[in-house]
């Protein structure tokens, strides 16, 4: 779950770290407490609102209240800007770029620093970023905070403020299963102190259920998405209009991958996760008609279950409640002959193979 | 001959008397497989198709030398009981398990280390070596025994790809189901060098997917370390940025992860890619 | 450092364990708050004051007071009985057994536990007793725990409150580098609680810097072992009448062996550990001349340093402040015929092997 | 040959600054051993003896090839300073420090398993393969290339063994002090591995003393795995219960680590004893 930015830095104040002085304003009285010159941030869970106006800096209460006005209900990237932050402005000597990440390769975490904070540390040349992995069996050690720290080349009293903050932060990505926590920038001031001007904390979805003291920001569920999540059905909405159902990732993908191919797009999809269970493709076909897709494609490997046992499950809800558009399916797997009789007896298109089914799904919205 | 796994493993499962333990202790023994014993605490002197149960899983490895764990307890266990069957003595770990915290599974995959022991998962469908064994909730019916090594990041989408290697009637000699997570414990590296060694792997397939840079990875290291052919299909190459495609490993992030990046590798490493699951089989019946 | 029991309680408090109601009592008035009937303890260092008469059970306060004189001051095994400790007596349905401790072997944390509390563990048969090793990589795991519990067969809320206690005892084993922790008996109560009715810590004493918050009981020491303390030699009081100066643990053990294979017996000994610093050899005679014993007899083995220097600082020592017993030098190693001369010049007794020295030494106090 | 270490190793040494270790790195020098890098942070550039000292553990293996540690620096610091030479891949660490907290001392011996390294120590005066190289405290002076092989729990007495040998004549192929500490790296079995596989070491010597069961442990290894000559002394003989006798591992507790139980297990092993410690050089005279 990606943190807004003023939930970020609550952890952070949890932590002991320093944030700027600030809190979300929605009215003029919101204002009061704060010593201008402010700036107001746009609370949207992605990056690149600044170059979207989402960051706005003001001098004065009048000027904050028109600017407030301009960023709340702002559009940016698909998301509509809720709840603004606004903050007094740092006394910054000194920029810098601090995250910790999981390296998938070496399996464990990662901290990356670069002495060029505020810019987007992908523009950042690779031999100027400092890499320190932390091994997850002893945890973040006194040389590794050093090996960051002394390559920063810091003034003695600005490196002990840093070393500080860094095992805070690493303590807050341990405690909190965090897949990241960047802060970007992370600045010096000119008294030598240490203060997050940014942050983007991520927390791993699995884990939390141990983390029941971060409330969910609150995201509105289509009634679709509300019904899968339900059912254990993972929805995805794309752009397209043929909707797939299939089982397991993989599969999925491909099937996706097979409809590009042939020009035709996938919209709504349903992955049922790895099995063939004949009650959850039935749930997903309940689903899928209720999305109105222009096509169904039903493309379903039978691993456990037998493909005859599958294809009656689907027989049953298109002969109960009827479809409103066509169904293609392809259903692989063992008894795979018997399932095709079953579903062309329910008026459904059989195809042998993936390539086939892809194929007549896209010709049917119009693909090659 | 086989990796990782073959008919000498004897198999401890963990959460042995849930649905999904009964079921697939069932699927095994018919497969071969030899599931000697079962953990659930607070259940010792039951027996599931004959197996019997115990409360710890020190006590089933002392009573009947089980080497092999198969983990099919809730996320929230699973750390905890790889853990146990590691310092039981346990040498081959597979977690089935989905949805377990990254940070969990980084301590238990570096513990396996630690132990000298090869774990395999977690998210994953486990392993088969046809004719051998099968630990795991892999479909038995879609092997074949043969010389065409498999080693996948996804699990349907390998059953439909060793399914269409059976029906052209080219087996396989060990096929491994390594997980959709971020984090696991066996790679594509850790197969192609087994696959390598392995005396009756005479190609081998690969198939990955969007996420990460296993991919990469394995592609350089088969310029460098594999001499036998090698066949690869990557899963979501129209995957939009950002997205978690099923798997929690499956997201192009940061601009990494892209399929475009590992296909363009396989290519450098002159690995023969396939545009479509199924046309692996082809491919592999061409070339061998 | 071993604490007395009533410290060892104090801890246990912190980490949430329960323990009898209780405080250290000198006068009638500090048996105040107190229930009868009351168990007195004795608070020494050692084990085995229930034989020797150290803990007394009391009805009330004039019986209380009666045997609290009788415990106060009295002898066991050589520690005089400071501090006494007044416990309520506890409700016993069960009594159990359980420590942590370091497995060298196994170079990990060693968790003994058994259903027989209350004897000495050492008389349990080893099939009653319940091991389990804590990897120090992972600590302590839930599996652990259960493996622990589920072999004492207690009932079910006694099982989970036994769980519990495990877990903070062993939080507080690491925590507090702990080389044993045991408590004997940890009994459950007739309403299903459980409680420490007695401790033994020990807290590695290398450890010692890190736990500020443990005040070490007050040790008399000696004028020479506080002098020998402050220059870091190891001090060791033995019964013999031979004083022992050598460089190494191992090889002051072996002289110690060689003496007493011809009946001489080692008193004072001192260790100067691994070094053969001709300043150090100087400081360790002047502390052995303070000790009087009837021959000293210094081994060392000249490893870094050459002999000869060692020689000439044995030597300045001797000329300078003079010695009233006989002194046997055995010193080995580079240039050792020189620094036999040097020594033999000021008049020590010279021997060539350790079995000679041992032997010279023995006979000057009457050995074979 | 030798056991553990020979002439390849190059040796990083952590507290290179210091007066000890300014004094060690000119003795091992002096011996031959191949003294690569020092690392002292905040003192990148300086030199010791020639020696280039580095920042970081990792900048000095990435700059010199080093493969191997030797440890000087103070107790509080030692666990971090072990963590880091084994993070930057180095496999040999010897832990000369004394006083390290037990439980710090617990977590980096199984961290150097982790990292398959062998890690010696800690409290301990170093190894020493004569001709080749020698890496820790022990005086140089008192070696000779041979076939012997020395481990030891004790340093000066080794010290008076191993001159005892070289003054017969008998020469030493490696002589390696395990550290009087209860935790230790590396045990008496794990030398008795290396030399019985040891082609050029013709005899063994161990030099035990009272505390732990490492020596009876050793004994019943000895009885399965050893065919070479083994002699033995233990120190300790005359030592009351419960008195620490100098070394932090050097303690019977509870009943548990006297010299008659290790002598014991020694005779019922056919290990040769030897009453003083010079006798073994005569004993080793006499059988070989």
């Amino acid at each position: 779950m990606k943190l807004f930015e003023y939930r970020g830095k609550e952890l952070f104040k949890k932590y002991g770290l320093e944030v700027p002085n600030g809190k979300l304003v929605s009215t003029e009285k919101d204002f009061s407490g704060l010593n201008f010159p402010l700036v107001l941030k746009a609370q949207v869970p992605i990056g690149g609102r600044g170059k979207a106006g989402g960051i706005k800096s003001t001098e004065n209460k009048k000027d904050a209240i028109s600017k407030l006005s301009q960023i709340i209900g702002m559009d940016i990237r698909g998301y509509k800007v809720g709840k603004v932050l606004a903050e007094e402005k740092a006394d910054i000597k000194n920029e810098l770029y601090l995250s910790i990440s999981l390296d998938r390769t070496k399996k464990m975490p990662l901290i990356m620093a670069s002495a060029s904070g505020g810019m987007d540390i992908e523009s950042v040349p690779d031999e100027k970023i400092i890499k320190e992995w932390i091994n997850p069996l002893i945890g973040i050690q006194p040389f590794n905070i050093r090996n960051v720290v002394s390559k920063l080349k810091l003034g003695k009293e600005e490196s002990k403020e840093t070393s500080k903050t860094l095992t805070k932060i690493y303590k807050l990505f341990r405690d909190y299963d965090c897949e990241l926590v960047e802060i970007n920038p992370l600045i010096i001031t000119s008294n030598g102190g240490v203060m997050a001007l940014d942050s983007k904390v991520i927390i791993n979805d699995d884990a939390m259920y141990r983390h029941t003291d971060i409330i969910p920001e609150h995201v509105e569920l289509t009634p679709l998405e509300k019904d899968a999540k339900e059912k254990g059905i993972t929805f995805i909405q794309l752009d397209g209009d043929i909707g797939v159902i299939a089982n397991g990732a993989g599969l999925t993908m491909a099937t996706l991958d097979a409809l590009t191919y042939y020009k035709g797009q996938g919209g709504v999809f349903l992955d049922l996760g790895g099995t063939d269970d004949p009650e959850k493709v039935k749930q997903a076909f309940e689903l899928m008609k209720k999305a109105k897709p222009r096509v169904i494609f039903l493309n379903l490997f039978g691993g456990i279950t037998k493909c005859d046992t599958v294809a009656t499950g689907v027989k049953a809800v298109i002969t109960k409640e009827g479809i409103n558009c066509p169904v293609i399916t392809r259903i692989k797997g063992m008894n795979e002959e018997a399932a095709k009789e079953i579903l062309k007896d329910a008026g459904l298109i059989t195809a042998t193979t993936l390539q086939d089914a892809a194929q007549r799904s896209s010709e049917l919205v119009g693909g090659k | 001959m086989s990796i990782f796994v073959d008919e000498k493993n004897k198999v401890l499962v963990q959460g042995a008397t849930g649905h999904q333990g009964v079921f697939h202790i069932a699927e095994m023994l018919g497969f071969g497989t030899k599931v000697v014993a079962g953990v659930t605490p607070g259940k010792a002197g039951q027996e599931v198709h004959k197996v019997p149960i115990f409360d710890n899983v020190q006590e089933g490895v002392d009573e009947t030398g089980a080497d092999t764990s198969l983990i099919l307890v809730p996320a929230r266990f699973a750390k905890d009981a790889v853990f146990e069957t590691l310092d039981a003595g346990v040498k081959t770990v597979v977690v089935i398990t989905e949805n377990i915290p990254f940070h969990d599974a980084m301590e238990f995959v570096h513990y396996a280390k630690y132990k000298d022991a090869i774990l395999i998962g977690p998210n994953c469908p486990g392993i088969a070596s046809p004719g051998k064994t099968k630990i795991g909730i892999l479909p038995g019916s879609i092997f074949k025994q043969g010389n065409v090594g498999v080693a996948s990041r996804s699990g349907t989408l390998t059953y439909e790809i060793v399914n269409s290697l059976t029906e052209k009637g080219i087996g396989q000699s060990t096929c491994v189901g390594l997980g959709g997570d971020p984090i696991i414990g066996t790679t594509f590296i850790d197969s192609l060098k087994e696959f390598e060694k392995d005396k009756d792997t005479k190609a081998i397939v690969l198939v990955g997917e969007i996420g990460g840079t296993a991919e990469e990875d394995a592609a350089e290291f088969i310029t460098e370390h594999i001499n036998k052919p090698v066949f690869a299909f990557i899963a979501g190459r129209t995957a939009p940025p950002g997205k978690r495609m099923g798997h929690a490993g499956a997201i192009i992030a940061r601009g990494k992860g892209t399929a475009a990046s590992k296909i363009k590798a396989f290519e450098k490493a002159e690995v023969k890619l396939a545009k479509f699951p199924t046309d692996i089989a082809d491919l592999v019946e061409q070339h061998i």
